[in-house]
């Protein structure tokens, strides 16, 4: 040790003569950095509902069964490469992947590939309370409880050793995408019995084992999260050999740290630089609209809210265009309905929330409401990534509401009391959002309109309707594509009649990236996938000659 | 001699003690639950009655004190509020990270200092004493902060020459041992070591620089102060006047002397270069106590403040410390002074 | 001639601190008594070190003593009571320089002394300071000098001159001759014998030169480490002025 | 004699004269001078100079570019700021908060100690140097730190920050005047002034005190530009003045978000709290160089 180190200080001030024009990288490295906004709550994604984490983890180190196609918007396979839904929506049939290796590190070393046992595992530490590993790490499972999958599933089997049965109670056709998010991954069962017999269960969530592109290597708390490229991953090597997440919480810091070259990639630069980033020629800005959706719901239990036409009159009183300028700097697409354009059951319906304050004071007067009323607009005292900032959208609401008579006031709590308060149903109106948690349409639906929901708090408007209900039901219990969009169009149109909520926007979300970074896709809602990307320091190096 | 090194001592353990009382008593003086502030273990935790009644909060005021103490020494410092890392861990990496930092800075200080300083009371009021003077009071006045910005977007944005955050480009994959990133790429057997080095010595070079401008000009202020208040003295006048060459007199009259005068007032640069550390930590994304320490204030993570703020002091009392030892083991005249009672 | 001032066990200690806990009790003086009439002359003498500052501090009224007590004409005086005091004792002092306040001129040092122990008024201030500062031979211009642009000989008669402005009984003198280089200390010495006849003072010379002590003393008291090793009349015949 | 008064008194001047001749011959100083009292001006009436309020928006001027640049707008000498706001105004509102603060502070703080430190010399004796020693090595601890201890118990914000400094400073300044007055109260001239028979407050103000002028106006000095530099760096890191607050080191800290690509943003609050501690640092240094040269005349 001594010798070595003597050996290498010897050889040291050699090296300090070299001139130090840009800063020296590792030979022959196509590493990629990516500047993360925190620190990875767990390397679990069951575990945690951040965007940050799971962008850190769940693609990187684990896959999951199937895989949604942001582009094609469709499942493909995953780790299952074929899966059967029996004629009645109960049974779920997934065919596994063979010979898909697990990480080898110098923690563990798997001695079996990939095989139903590890689903099994996976699933069965969430569904099953009994499991040893149900209560490690805090033992709650936010985006499992949620979506109420441990409630769906009825049970779940392995047949053979490369199948997997999943019975549901009921049919629910939104599972295949469920399992598509970056919450289902699939852990190693081995480790995990190796763990337990050492007694090191926690270590499961934090110096963690799968399948995925790239295998955990070191995690140092505010700084970074090394990753190494996991060679013997089943749809290839990766492009790049090391990818590392430095931990920069500011803003600021990681625009400086791109425009550097100590960051390769930065999420979320902030609204105003976008049009500047966008003019360097050493930067890469990508976008694509976040689904998630800003809207002004009214309390449709008090009067006049439960007056539909009162709603309907409001609806049409406002500017969104405008607001989208002001709010969101452009970085938004206006909403005409409470799905975002990409999804396939989208039905827009601009005319229904057009702005039209002619309209809307006819209306008013129709309602009974000529002079206009006073009501309050609750806006969220945080931002929120479909809202960055309610409290000015508030102000240019209220200006909008003067010009048909109607006197706004707004109101703004510390963030937990709103919660308290806002579910008790306090409010006249709130300005909210939604931001889903995995593709399907009925994300947008049940948790948030329906009469269960409004019993679960979500339900801002506090709106109940029956026919709404059954038709948002019925597109759940069927599997058939077709169907299930018409269900949905006819929702969208119950919804627009009966305006317990208005849409706003859709924001969109960026992601800069230097010139030098190859492969990059547009930031998606199942999260950035590393394995094509890779780092070109030799077009950097030819760019500095220029 | 011992005696002065026992006083020293002495003064610094009675310190010591003044400050982990006032440490101890932050864990009252924060809201919230005392038990929790000092531990970091929440009331809801299943071990929180047994941390209790470790650390005493059945009994009175003094058995908590020594229960924290007996903590203290035993490096148990308990976790943090925010994420329940253990702050003894935590702390074992990030203190070689800032000293590194400081150590470098302080080096860089008084390697340059006093000379520029001679250099300045040589020429006492020619150009290149006034321009010395002017680059140090400026110097001493510009805010650490906006001087690192500026540094920053002149070398690192503009030039693209230096790096500007962490300690080496984690590209390497410096295992992480020390804490300290020279010594850990030394230990280490990882591959391409000499860039490695090359890399975390470019990453090194804006924070240690800014660190070192304030004990700099500061040295540099008080040793030519102390030269030219010396070379007035009769004695070294009467060493001009036997006919010593100037250079001469300069080495053996006026710089020892003037050295003399200027020792003491290195533990206030170290105390100044600490603060600094603190801001420089945090825009260079050093993985250091400083940085450490003011996250932990804005998080109101309590059991980190308090342990990072006993900490942080005692290393400024430590080194003031160890400089007056070394003062009176060096110039053997002050000692009695130092001994002296009024 | 009556008994102007008389001392009676004079006895001073000082604790040090020595560390945080230790302290030392050092005798500075013990039981010094003496008796000075008026006109005369006594010369306290000794080594360094062997109390007669302490002494001469505690005649001047600057420290408190331990145990003893001073009377003046049969009256004690009490330490603290420093305006009875400085109506009749005196000091001047060893180091001129450090014993007038660089800060302020030499008129307003004069001026303080009246202004805290006399009726005057401003005009008749300036008159006595203007005649004092000429007596003891300085310049009225010298009233608006800072100390530090005075000679060590000016200092030493304006410390003089803030001495006996008041006119006191006893002038305490603590090596005032010390620090002065051979014809000024004469010129010094020749002033204060001058002065003696003139106002009729009593004075308390301390100084470890056995030539002075025989040359301006009556009596001579001899201290060694605080004690009384000596107390006798100048035996020796010279002639005084 | 009055004549004769009045050609001494102008061969002799008084201290503050004395050092106003040498600000005179001292270029650098007499510019700091200058400035620290501009300084004073605009921390009192600069709410009244400046063209617009601290947090007066204008929606048609994000970002603007100081005048002279192409991009730049006339009605904003200095540029405006990411909400529109006139830079020149903040700054002069900003200088009540980064001047005008630190300075009450430390004349309060000022005030308070060395009445303290005075009456503790004056009335209780002499303590061993050991006790010295720890107060002194206590105090060594870097005001910064200690002020973000007290803030982290008592949360974050420009008074809390005030105070802060506020309670780390009032111990340094009985200190120093506790160990000055000791000092003096030894020498020969205030034993003689006590056996004068002068009341102790014509002790301590007419003899000592200037006597300890030097020292006081070295702390003072070194406790302003303490002072200054502590409340900018804690508004900096978001512990001092608040968002909206035109302190200079929360602007900093605001405009360090957007320095990549409009610098002057930064440029102006940056080179305000260096032009402030500049002249505070150049002016105490010369005060202290002109009382040593009289003393040792």
């Amino acid at each position: 040790m001594i010798t070595k180190v003597k050996r290498f200080f010897a050889s040291a001030p050699l090296l300090l003569t070299l001139s130090a024009c840009g800063p020296a990288l590792p030979p022959n490295t196509n590493g990629v950095l990516y500047c993360s906004e925190g620190n990875p709550e767990s390397f679990n994604p069951q575990m945690v509902t951040s965007a940050t984490t799971l962008d850190m983890t769940s693609l990187q180190l684990y896959d999951t069964l199937v895989e949604y196609d942001a582009a094609k918007g469709s499942l493909q396979p995953g780790l299952a490469t074929d899966w059967q839904i029996s004629d009645d929506g109960h049974t779920y049939e997934f065919t596994l992947r063979e010979n898909v290796a697990f990480h080898h590190t110098d923690y563990f070393t798997p001695s079996r590939p990939f095989n139903a046992e590890d689903v099994l595992f996976s699933f069965q530490r969430w569904l099953d309370p009994e499991h040893p590993y149900h209560s490690v790490s805090g033992g709650r499972y936010p985006f499992f409880r949620a979506t109420r999958l441990d409630q769906l599933i009825a049970s779940i089997s392995a047949p053979r050793p490369n199948v997997v049965r999943i019975q549901l109670h009921q049919p629910d056709s939104s599972l295949m995408s469920t399992l598509s998010s970056s919450f289902a991954v699939i852990l190693s069962a081995e480790y995990g019995q190796q763990l337990l017999d050492k007694g090191l269960a926690p270590h499961i969530d934090q110096r963690p084992i799968g399948t995925g592109p790239f295998k955990f290597r070191h995690f140092r708390p505010d700084v970074s999260v090394y990753y190494q490229a996991h060679q013997e991953h089943w749809r290839g090597a990766p492009a790049s050999d090391s990818l590392v997440f430095r931990i920069t919480p500011s803003n600021h810091k990681r625009m400086l740290m791109l425009l550097t070259g100590d960051c390769d990639i930065s999420p979320y630069p902030p609204a105003r630089d976008i049009a500047w980033l966008q003019q360097r020629d050493d930067m890469n800005v990508q976008q694509s609209l976040s689904p998630n959706t800003a809207f002004w719901a009214f309390n449709t239990e008090v009067p006049p809210f439960d007056n539909p036409l009162v709603r309907k009159a409001l609806s049409h009183a406002i500017d969104r265009d405008a607001l989208i300028h002001s709010v969101y700097h452009d970085h938004a697409v206006r909403a005409d309905s409470i799905l975002p354009h990409t999804s396939w059951a989208q039905l827009a319906l601009p005319d229904a929330y057009q702005y039209d304050p002619e309209k809307a004071r006819a209306l008013l007067a129709e309602a009974g409401y000529a002079d206009g009323f006073s009501m309050d607009i609750w806006a969220l005292p945080v931002q929120r990534s479909y809202n960055p900032n309610p409290r000015l959208m508030a102000e240019q609401i209220q200006s909008y509401l003067a010009q048909i008579g109607v006197t706004a006031n707004i109101v703004s709590y510390e963030w937990r009391s709103f919660r308290r308060l806002l579910a008790q149903g306090k409010h006249d109106s709130v300005l909210i959002g939604w931001s889903a948690d995995h593709s399907d349409p009925d994300n947008f639906f049940r948790p948030i309109l329906t009469c269960a929901a409004k019993r679960s708090i979500n339900n801002r408007a506090l709106w109940c309707n029956a026919e709404f209900d059954a038709l948002v039901t019925a597109a759940i219990r069927t599997t058939d594509i077709s169907k299930r969009q018409l269900l949905y169009e006819r929702a969208q149109k119950l919804l627009a009649e009966q305006v317990p909520i208005v849409p706003l926007a859709h924001s969109i979300r960026y992601q800069v990236s230097r010139r030098t970074v190859r492969n990059m896709l547009p930031p998606s809602l199942s999260g950035i996938r590393f394995h094509a990307v890779y780092s070109d320091h030799g077009l950097m190096e030819e760019a500095a000659h220029d | 001699m011992i005696s002065i090194v026992l006083r020293q001592l002495g003064v610094f353990l009675i310190t010591f003690f003044i400050l982990s009382v006032l440490a101890f008593s932050l864990a009252y003086l924060f809201p919230g639950d005392p038990i929790s502030n000092t531990s970091g273990v929440l009331m809801n935790h299943p071990h929180y009655e047994a941390v209790a009644q470790a650390r005493g909060f059945d009994q009175g005021l003094l058995g908590q004190y020594l229960a924290y103490m007996q903590h203290l020494f035993q490096l148990n410092w308990g976790v943090s509020l925010q994420d329940g890392a253990s702050i003894w861990h935590e702390f074992k990496v990030r203190f070689p990270a800032s000293l590194e930092l400081s150590v470098l800075a302080m080096g860089l200080a008084l390697l340059i200092g006093p000379p520029l300083g001679i250099l300045a009371a040589i020429h006492y009021n020619k150009p290149i004493d006034q321009v010395i003077s002017f680059l140090s009071i400026s110097g001493y006045s510009i805010p650490v902060f906006w001087f690192a910005q500026l540094s920053i977007l002149f070398f690192a944005v503009l030039l693209g020459w230096l790096p500007i955050a962490g300690q080496v480009n984690p590209l390497f994959d410096v295992p992480l041992a020390t804490g300290s990133v020279l010594l850990d790429i030394a230990i280490s057997d990882m591959p391409y070591r000499g860039t490695a080095l090359l890399n975390a010595l470019q990453h090194m070079l804006l924070p240690v620089v800014i660190l070192a401008t304030v004990p700099l000009v500061l040295l540099i202020r008080l040793t030519r102060n102390a030269c030219i208040e010396v070379q007035r003295m009769s004695f070294v006048q009467g060493a001009y006047a036997r006919g010593l060459s100037s250079f001469s007199v300069l080495q053996k009259h006026i710089i020892p002397n003037a050295m003399q005068r200027v020792t003491p007032s290195v533990s206030t640069a170290f105390s100044l270069l600490m603060t600094n550390t603190l801001i420089i930590e945090i825009i260079f994304s050093w993985p250091g106590l400083g940085q450490w320490f003011v996250r932990s204030i804005y998080e109101r993570d309590y059991p980190v403040i308090q342990t990072a703020l006993l900490l942080l002091t005692v290393l400024i009392l430590f080194v003031n410390m160890m400089t007056n030892i070394y003062y009176v083991w060096r110039y053997p005249r002050v000692r009695r002074e130092l001994n002296a009672t009024r | 001639m009556s008994c102007l001032l008389r001392a009676e066990g004079l006895t001073k200690h000082y604790t040090r601190y020595q560390g945080f806990f230790r302290s030392q009790t050092q005798v500075a003086l013990s039981d010094v008594s003496f008796e000075l009439h008026e006109g005369q002359t006594l010369a306290i003498m000794g080594n360094n070190g062997s109390g007669k500052s302490t002494l001469a501090g505690i005649i001047s009224g600057a420290i408190a003593p331990t145990s003893g007590q001073l009377y003046l004409k049969d009256h004690a005086l009490h330490s603290g009571d420093y305006k009875t005091r400085a109506q009749t004792i005196r000091m001047v002092f060893q180091d001129s320089e450090a014993s007038l306040n660089p800060h302020m001129t030499i008129g307003k040092q004069l001026h303080e002394a009246l202004l805290f122990n006399t009726r005057l008024t401003h005009e008749q201030r300036n008159e006595l300071i203007r005649r004092t500062l000429l007596r003891v031979g300085l310049l009225d211009e010298h009233r608006v000098f800072y100390p530090y642009m005075m000679s060590n000989g000016q200092r030493q008669r304006a410390c003089i001159a803030r001495a006996i402005i008041l006119n006191p009984k006893v002038l305490v003198a603590d090596e005032a001759l010390a620090n002065l280089d051979t014809s000024v200390r004469a010129q010094i010495l020749n002033l204060l014998l001058d002065l003696q006849d003139e106002l009729k003072m009593s004075y308390i010379f301390i100084t470890h030169s056995h030539e002075i002590a025989q040359h301006m003393a009556d009596h001579i008291l001899e201290l060694k480490d605080g004690n009384v090793v000596n107390y006798a009349e100048t035996t020796a015949s010279i002639e005084k002025n | 004699m009055r004549h004769d008064e009045l050609y001494y008194e102008e061969r002799n001047p008084s201290p503050l004269t004395q050092a106003w001749l040498d600000f005179k011959v001292q270029p650098l100083a007499r510019a700091a001078l200058y400035m620290l009292c501009f300084l004073l001006f605009i921390s009192l009436f600069g709410p009244w100079l400046a063209p617009f309020g601290a947090n007066e928006q204008f929606a048609d001027a994000l970002f603007l570019p100081p005048a002279w640049s192409n991009d730049g707008d006339l009605r904003f000498l200095l540029g405006t700021d990411t909400l529109g706001r006139d830079m020149i105004s903040r700054i002069l509102h900003g200088a009540r908060y980064s001047f005008g603060l630190p300075l009450l502070i430390v004349c309060i703080t000022g005030a308070i100690g060395i009445t303290i430190g005075a009456m503790v010399a004056m009335s209780v004796g002499v303590a061993s140097m050991s006790f010295q020693h720890i107060l002194s090595a206590l105090l060594s601890i870097p005001s910064l730190l200690l002020a973000l201890i007290i803030i982290a118990v008592i949360g974050p914000g420009l008074f809390n920050a005030a105070l802060a400094i506020s309670l780390i400073f009032i111990p340094q300044f009985i200190l120093v005047t506790r160990d000055v007055v000791l000092e003096e109260l030894s020498k020969d001239y205030v034993v003689a002034s006590r056996l004068n028979g002068v009341t102790s407050t014509y002790l301590f103000f007419s003899v000592i005190l200037p006597n300890i002028v030097k020292p006081l106006v070295t702390q003072f000095s070194l406790a302003l530009s303490a002072a200054i530099l502590d409340i900018a760096a804690l508004g900096f890191l978001g512990l001092g003045a608040q968002a909206p607050v035109p302190e200079w080191g929360a602007m900093l800290a605001v405009s360090l978000e957007y320095a990549y690509n409009t610098p002057w943003v930064m440029a102006l609050p940056g080179l305000a709290l260096f032009l402030t501690l500049g002249s505070v640092n150049i002016v105490g240094e010369r005060l202290r160089a002109t009382l040593r040269a009289r003393m040792e005349h």
